[in-house]
């Protein structure tokens, strides 16, 4: 069935469909219209799951700690300030190997405040142990909440897995989307199994524990590695959705129009759709360029990055983001795969979207050729600003 | 590709009108569309604008609507600054007046005038001037079909709030097509 | 009448124009509020006895007890009309307004 | 003696203007009378809630006082921080005020306010309870009523809103023992403004909790938010008391309480409820009036 | 006057010279020596400033930004779990230009629980707008907090500064540490001044305000600008400090034995006493070796990095953290600045000391080994764990 | 009939067993008894705090049930999450208990709690009081009472430790209108033993406060432990109470008190004190007595 | 005696060997307390009434009451006294450990 | 360098002694030090352990100890594993006890032996050995000087602890010297 939806509308159809036991969020902007409809749902009968109340994020992250330890499946969804209220239980779930899913709504962090779209909140949680998406549009946002459980829940995963979402650029606007049925999604997805990590009457356990200095790092390797080799459960989980649901995202990472490209713009989230936008008309024009989107920031796709990027000329990288004294996060860790390369493509950094700022097509469309130039051989800034209103 | 800005005041359901063109586009009409708000920390009662893209396509863009093809105005104490920017040259003027004149004089865009509000007042009984408006930009634009603004009434809509919408939607539509093409 | 008025401002031209930190002068208006009035309170003059209850209750602070009879600033008055409301000789009538 | 504060008495210069609330918003009521009562040496601190977002949009700033925004979990420890740094640099005559909805007080700020009154220190605390949290769209808080109508307790065939009654907050913070507390309703503003000026003359912290109706999140007309106030206290749902030296004092102690339904009728909120839930909703008030009358002083 | 004294006692020496107004900390192991040393001090009149026993790190901070907002002089310390937990007020913090001093004793982060010293807390808070400084040893720990302050509140700066030390191996390691006069520290480091930012009776301010889409991200860019030119500030007040106390500690980074070497080892933290330790005995076997020793991760001294570096044949970077799913957060950051240079050095990662693990003189000769091999040219795995207890 | 517990009628088997906890620690005789009583269908969730620290080392774990670690501050989330997640797995008969130090329950974890029991999930929430961070060094919290020496509150010539008063958690607590809440002292097992099991049959959210003395952070002998317990409760400095269907009741009620200085004597945290701030001490003991037997019934 | 023992347990020889997240079978104890104990307490069984005090107070719950008599699990008792001190008949010293 | 290990049981000050080796050897010595514990969240009675290494440079290195020169263990119930390992051929073992012999059998090190109980109670009046094994320590190491010691006791304890602690690791010192060196 096909609905005209918000992004928010999908997150909710998507956990709907995936049938969480327990729910346990905190109302932040632009998250609300998600917990809203997940609320209705729960009164309404459409979904048979707890909705608890919690009177904050770190309550609503350690409720579904609580519920996940016990082995029932768990959401929660935040944004901002809630996302780094709550920051403290991420590691903790991670590190416990709990498959709980969150969606992250992505906004501007304060000060000064702001309620609009950015990606400084959840670039704060790359060394957080979990896993990353970003989406695109709301269907992917709606088709990854299902993905994410199964992925979460692997065997060989067991590692929470946050969906994010760009605030209202998709949370707040509605599209066509498709909603598959739930028989479909029982089959792609089991009922949660029970794995050695959470309590059992049968065999009760001791969570969250303590690993002095002799073995704390070996835990730490343990997560590292199959953090790593969940690459191959991303894509196969992914493929397995294509076959079962007719959409397939490319796993870690969509190229798009990049076989021949000499110019490659890296996107991350909804950003995506503009430059794929933008790249058309360039194409049209005989511009050799394409367009990146990388899906997962975490794991991160060192080689599969590599193996696009390699015989391109320039790279650009944009940031929703900024690490204040130094650069955009995604540019210096696409930085940090390339240098795995012999010849090494020229880089760039597009920061911009900062606090809601609109990346327009003549933005992305200045960032190409500006890349163009600089693959040219021009010289050009390492690090500029998209779309500033002032003098810099 | 076809963008309209609406603009209306917070509580008047500008925004509800975006989608559910949005709706009957994609939904009934078979092709695709964005609906989405801007949206403030002011409160009810401070002016807001709502936008649709609708394209035979998928759309990709996301950037915000700049320069659009129609923008339709639900309150006409909102005329100024904000409704007459980011104006194309042929970008057609929807305002809910009963004297349009004052405005034509302003703009060298084509301007239809509706008088959303009587219209409303007499097929609702309230001066919600959403649905009128939709009936004028459809009848205007003919980028979306009237049948499929009344299905996403009918789905969106409370049966009887719906039914009364319904009403109103056609005869705005007619009052339009009458005035402008008829 | 003393109400906090509307300033002039620009938009910083620069970075360095910008604020240090997330800071802004306090009492520093730059828009007013009148739009989002549909009905406007008008007070007859004639009745009021000054009780003051009007002054008291608005939310938004713009009826001006200074001078000799009351104020309203327009510019700040949103029409929620609990002026109107509470005042218990009904001198207060909103008006629609006209654009 | 302590001054008395009435429409006559107060000043005409307004501290807090120009902001973004709604037309006809409790909340910013209170804060405006407060902010007379407490005066230009007031340094207010808000967390993010309505009154925050309304208040500090670059570049329209409606405090003419020194004021600031807070974490939301945080207007306790922001506030002892300005006291703090205040009377280290030796400023004095100031006064620190938190303002805080009901979310920001009953929820994710409890522990910050606890803290707070635990140290004793020298601030006063404002809960503007508007019963739900609105800056984000009206979901359900810890102050939200019994049967109240919320984004995340919405009514339907299964649940009648909220199910949970609403935290004693008065009684919470009472039992830190506490140095002064009261609560107040934008429908008594009198007995507000002079409840303001006790704390503002308390050494150690005060807490005041205000109801403050909101006319978009309980869905009244705009006009009736003092009267609805007002109704509030006198049908019993609502009460005026002060916690002082230790003890609890019922500031009013209606004999006969006005209509519930007819304060219930008027908000859509509530416009769900049927007569079994009015009555469920009667009858609470009742058990907790008659807590108040044996167990308080008048 | 010389004294025997802890890591974390020298944090508190170095707070009572600075002498903060206010005091507002939650105890955590292995920052609680220094909190109980600033109680002491309080207590017996020897620093006067309010000691508030606040009840989490969320109101330390949040408290601390009241002080600071005031125009007072603030400070706080915590470690690990009190740092993620009061993430929240951390750009909160900067984004209001506070310039508030933190330590924060560098400990593990649960789960598995543990207590132990590994960098994995601050390396979460890069993005958080503080300047970010790692001590090497006592006496350093107690000179940057009086540096911290005059950098903090340097009119071009304005930015709340975190000074890290390793947990244990600093904070609970005893040795000599000179403790300079008070006369001395006041000369050097002034009262704190009134700048626009602050609240002040005569001109009243609004602080932590909105800034929508149309300003936020011109608010990000001077944040950012301003921390990027901090670099030269934080030169010029150690070179200062050089001169008033004798001891210069190269600013934003310190190039041991690195002139002539072929093979560097860029440390942080204290394992960098370690690593000259082994460096000194390689140098004596006739190995053209150096530590590059990073004082500051933010700003990140990307131009003074390569400079350094960029001669180099083959550099390995030591990172006490991981970051799930990737790598060593340092090596990502070093990394992108190196995709500057022409001509690049090889990087390899090694990871260890997670959870306290010891990083032994052993495994830093296996380390400068390995860079040796590899800069002769041998493939080398580009990330390694040190020190693991078991196979891999 | 509910069950009464006592040395005979409890289990032999012990469940909490072979921990790291010092020789004669207070809260792990407490922690021990209310497993006890729980019995092996407990879930047990533990903040941050001494308990949890001796009882999960890798590889030696104490608990013989299933339990948890949780974030210092998400004792009362943590064990909410638990119980709705057994409830939604249809898993029954199974109890879940947060055992939270007075830190951990006062000031860090006062949130989480007052959302459980705003909630009013079924969870039975234990607070361990032995008034001070102990796990961290004997630090200064909510629950430290007046004139304790510990190290962030020093004693010295300027100050006689702490200066603040003991937070009134309890109270605190049945401000929120609890299903069953109640103090306890390791000196009474018995009387803590019932009040556990109470807790175990409440639907709804219980709370048990137990005071747990602890010789390593109050320098007494370790095989004192109970013996002090029991005399803070004689002295009049520690009480025995409830709260169930909206009241109080005061458990015991003794006509006279044993010696205030001979509780203080024996442990080091007090040898500082002068006769003065004993007095003091002896006052607000007064004061707070005088309340509930003013307020409370017997 | 039914008391929980110290199991045999292998320092994992691989990562693939350490558990699945933080987690730990409950019920597993590796080393015994006894190192912690200078004094040991000792029963006169003799003079016992069997009144359970001992068993009830002991924090770390050592004092086995299955058997005939009371049976203390030395492995874990770490000697703090609070039973020698609670046993109203003093049945119980405390005895110095040696080596 | 010189590197020793101090076996102790939580309370029972051995970290304390490894401290003021430290603080003897470089405040009054001249030399550099680092002392630090061997922490873990085992409480008071667990064995605990101490470090403190001492050198004529600026000590760098911040690893732990594996191998130590003097092995100083304050109370003969903690032989065991953890007291023979990370020896070196000559490292001295010194030891608290009456009864030397049993140790001396199962070590190839040499074992010092001082009977710090019995002094301690004669000079202190109970039976805290850390000052007399510190005594002991010197007297065997030559490594710091008693007059540190003394300076550094004196600096740290109260006027009259000091004054029994500077008689016990005087005796302390005394006993050992004569024993093995005199
Ligand atoms: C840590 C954090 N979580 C969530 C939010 C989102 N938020 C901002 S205001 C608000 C609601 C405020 O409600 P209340 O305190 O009752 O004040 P009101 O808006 O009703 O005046 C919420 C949930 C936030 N800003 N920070
Ligand atoms: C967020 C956070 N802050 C601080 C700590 C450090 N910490 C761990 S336990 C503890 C003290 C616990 O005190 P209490 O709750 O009274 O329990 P006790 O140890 O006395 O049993 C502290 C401060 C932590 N683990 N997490
Ligand atoms: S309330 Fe009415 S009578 Fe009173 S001052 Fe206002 S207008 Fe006049
Ligand atoms: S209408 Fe409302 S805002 Fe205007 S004066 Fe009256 S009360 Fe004030
Ligand atoms: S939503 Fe309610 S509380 Fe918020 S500004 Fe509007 S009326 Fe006031
Ligand atoms: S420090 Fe106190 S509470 Fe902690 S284990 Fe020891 S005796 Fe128990
Ligand atoms: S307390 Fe004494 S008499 Fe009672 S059972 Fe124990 S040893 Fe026997
Ligand atoms: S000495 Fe302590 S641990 Fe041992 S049996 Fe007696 S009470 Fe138990
Ligand atoms: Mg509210
Ligand atoms: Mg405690």
């Amino acid at each position: 069935m096909k609905k005209f939806i918000s992004g928010d509308d999908a997150v909710a159809e998507g956990v709907r469909l995936a049938k969480p036991h327990v729910i346990s969020a905190y109302p932040i902007t632009p998250q609300t219209i998600t917990v809203e409809r997940l609320s209705e749902m729960v009164e309404d009968g459409s979904l048979v799951s707890e909705y608890m109340h919690v009177e904050s994020e770190h309550s609503a992250m350690a409720c579904a700690i609580g519920v996940s330890s016990v082995g029932a499946r768990a959401f929660t969804a935040t944004s901002s300030q809630g996302l780094l209220y709550m920051s403290e239980c991420l590691p903790y779930a991670s590190g416990a190997r709990l498959p709980i899913v969150m969606m992250n709504a992505n906004r501007a962090l304060a000060t000064p405040w702001n309620i609009y779209g950015d990606q400084m909140d959840s670039m704060f949680l790359l060394n957080s142990g979990w896993i990353q998406v970003y989406v695109e549009d709301a269907q992917e946002a709606l088709d990854m909440m299902i993905q994410a459980y199964r992925i979460a829940e692997d065997e060989a995963v067991m590692t929470p897995v946050m969906v994010n979402l760009d605030g209202f650029v998709l949370t707040h606007t509605y599209e066509l989307v498709d909603i598959p049925l739930q028989e479909k999604v029982d089959a792609f997805l089991p009922p949660i199994a029970t794995r050695d990590q959470v309590m059992s009457l049968d065999a009760p356990k001791s969570l969250c524990i303590t690993a002095g200095n002799d073995f704390n790092q070996e835990f730490k390797m343990k997560q590292d590695r199959d953090m790593q080799s969940s690459t191959a459960v991303i894509e196969a989980v992914d493929k397995a959705f294509g076959d079962a649901f007719g959409r397939y995202y490319k796993g870690m990472m969509d190229a798009y129009r990049c076989e021949d490209a000499e110019v490659i713009l890296v996107t991350v989230g909804s950003v995506t759709g503009t430059a794929k936008t933008v790249c058309n008309q360039l194409r049209d024009e005989g511009k050799k360029v394409g367009v990146l989107k990388l899906r997962y920031l975490r794991p991160f796709p060192t080689q599969g990055l590599c193996d696009v990027l390699k015989s391109t000329k320039a790279i650009g990288v944009i940031d929703k983001n900024i690490s204040f004294g130094y650069e955009g996060t995604i540019f210096t860790n696409v930085n940090s795969a390339l240098v795995t390369l012999k010849e090494r493509p020229e880089t760039l950094n597009f920061i911009g979207g900062l606090g809601g700022r609109d990346i327009t097509k003549q933005d992305i469309r200045g960032v190409f050729d500006t890349l163009i130039s600089k693959a040219a051989g021009n010289a050009e800034e390492r690090i500029q600003y998209m779309n500033v209103r002032c003098a810099e | 590709m076809v963008e309209v800005r609406w603009h209306g005041r917070g509580g008047q359901g500008s925004f509800t009108i975006a989608r559910l063109l949005g709706m009957a586009a994609s939904v009934y009409g078979g092709q695709f569309a964005q609906a989405f708000p801007s949206f403030g920390p002011e409160r009810r009662g401070a002016p807001v604008l709502g936008f649709t893209r609708i394209d035979s396509k998928k759309i990709l863009d996301r950037s915000e609507v700049d320069s659009c093809d129609y923008v339709v105005v639900l309150d006409e104490t909102l005329w100024g600054p904000a409704v007459v920017s980011g104006l194309k040259k042929d970008t057609v003027i929807i305002i809910n007046t009963a004297v349009p004149e004052q405005y034509r004089e302003q703009v060298d865009n084509p301007v239809v005038a509706i008088d959303a509000t009587s219209l409303a007042i007499e097929y609702l009984g309230r001066p919600i001037t959403n649905t009128a408006m939709l009936g004028a930009l459809v009848a205007v634009g003919d980028f979306v079909s009237l049948e499929h603004c009344k299905e996403a009434i009918a789905e969106s809509m409370k049966a009887s709030v719906g039914e009364k919408n319904i009403k109103l939607i056609e005869a705005a539509y007619k009052v339009v097509k009458e005035a402008y093409h008829g | 009448m003393d109400r906090p008025k509307v300033k002039k401002w620009q938009e910083p031209a620069s970075i360095d124009a910008y604020p240090l930190g997330a800071t802004c002068d306090s009492d520093h208006l730059v828009s007013i509020n009148a739009g989002w009035r549909t009905f406007k309170p008008v007070i007859d003059h004639d009745k009021c006895v000054m009780c003051l209850r009007c002054f008291l209750v608005c939310p938004d602070g713009v009826i001006d007890k200074s001078g000799p009879q009351l104020e309203i600033d327009y510019d700040y008055c949103k029409g929620c009309g609990v002026c109107a409301h509470e005042c218990k000789l009904k001198c207060i009538t909103m008006v629609k307004e006209e654009k | 003696m302590t001054q008395k504060w009435n429409a006559k008495t107060l000043t005409n210069k307004e501290l807090f203007y120009g902001h973004k609330a709604c037309g006809g918003c409790g909340e910013s009521l209170a804060v405006r009378l407060a902010m007379k009562v407490l005066g230009e040496k007031a340094f207010a601190a808000l967390p993010a809630g309505c009154m925050s977002a309304v208040s500090f949009i670059y570049p329209n700033m409606a405090f003419t006082t020194n004021a600031i925004i807070t974490p939301f979990a945080s207007t306790g420890a922001v506030a002892s921080g300005m006291a703090a740094g205040l009377k280290a640099l030796g400023i004095e005559d100031t006064y620190v005020v938190g303002f805080a909805g009901d979310g920001g007080t009953a929820d994710i700020g409890i522990q910050a306010l606890s803290g707070a009154i635990d140290r004793n220190d020298n601030i006063v605390y404002i809960c503007n309870d508007n019963e739900a949290y609105m800056n984000t769209g009206i979901q359900k808080s810890g102050l939200t009523p019994y049967g109240s109508k919320t984004t995340t307790t919405p009514a339907g065939q299964n649940l009648p809103g909220s199910i949970t009654m609403k935290k004693n907050m008065f009684e919470i913070v009472a039992a830190h023992d506490i140095a002064y507390a009261a609560t107040a309703s934008v429908g008594y503003l009198e007995d507000f403004m002079n409840k303001v000026q006790k704390a503002k003359e308390t050494k150690g912290t005060s807490y005041i909790h205000v109801f403050a109706p909101c006319p978009t999140g309980w869905g009244h007309e705009t006009h009736i938010t003092i009267d609805l106030a007002k109704q509030a206290v006198d049908c019993g749902l609502w009460y005026l008391a002060e916690y002082e030296n230790g003890a609890f004092k019922l500031n009013r102690n209606p004999k006969e309480f006005a209509s519930v339904e007819d304060y219930l009728k008027v908000q859509s909120r509530f416009k769900h409820l049927t007569s079994q839930d009015v009555a469920l909703i009667i009858d609470e008030r009742d058990k907790k009036w008659a807590k108040m009358r044996r167990d308080w002083t008048e």
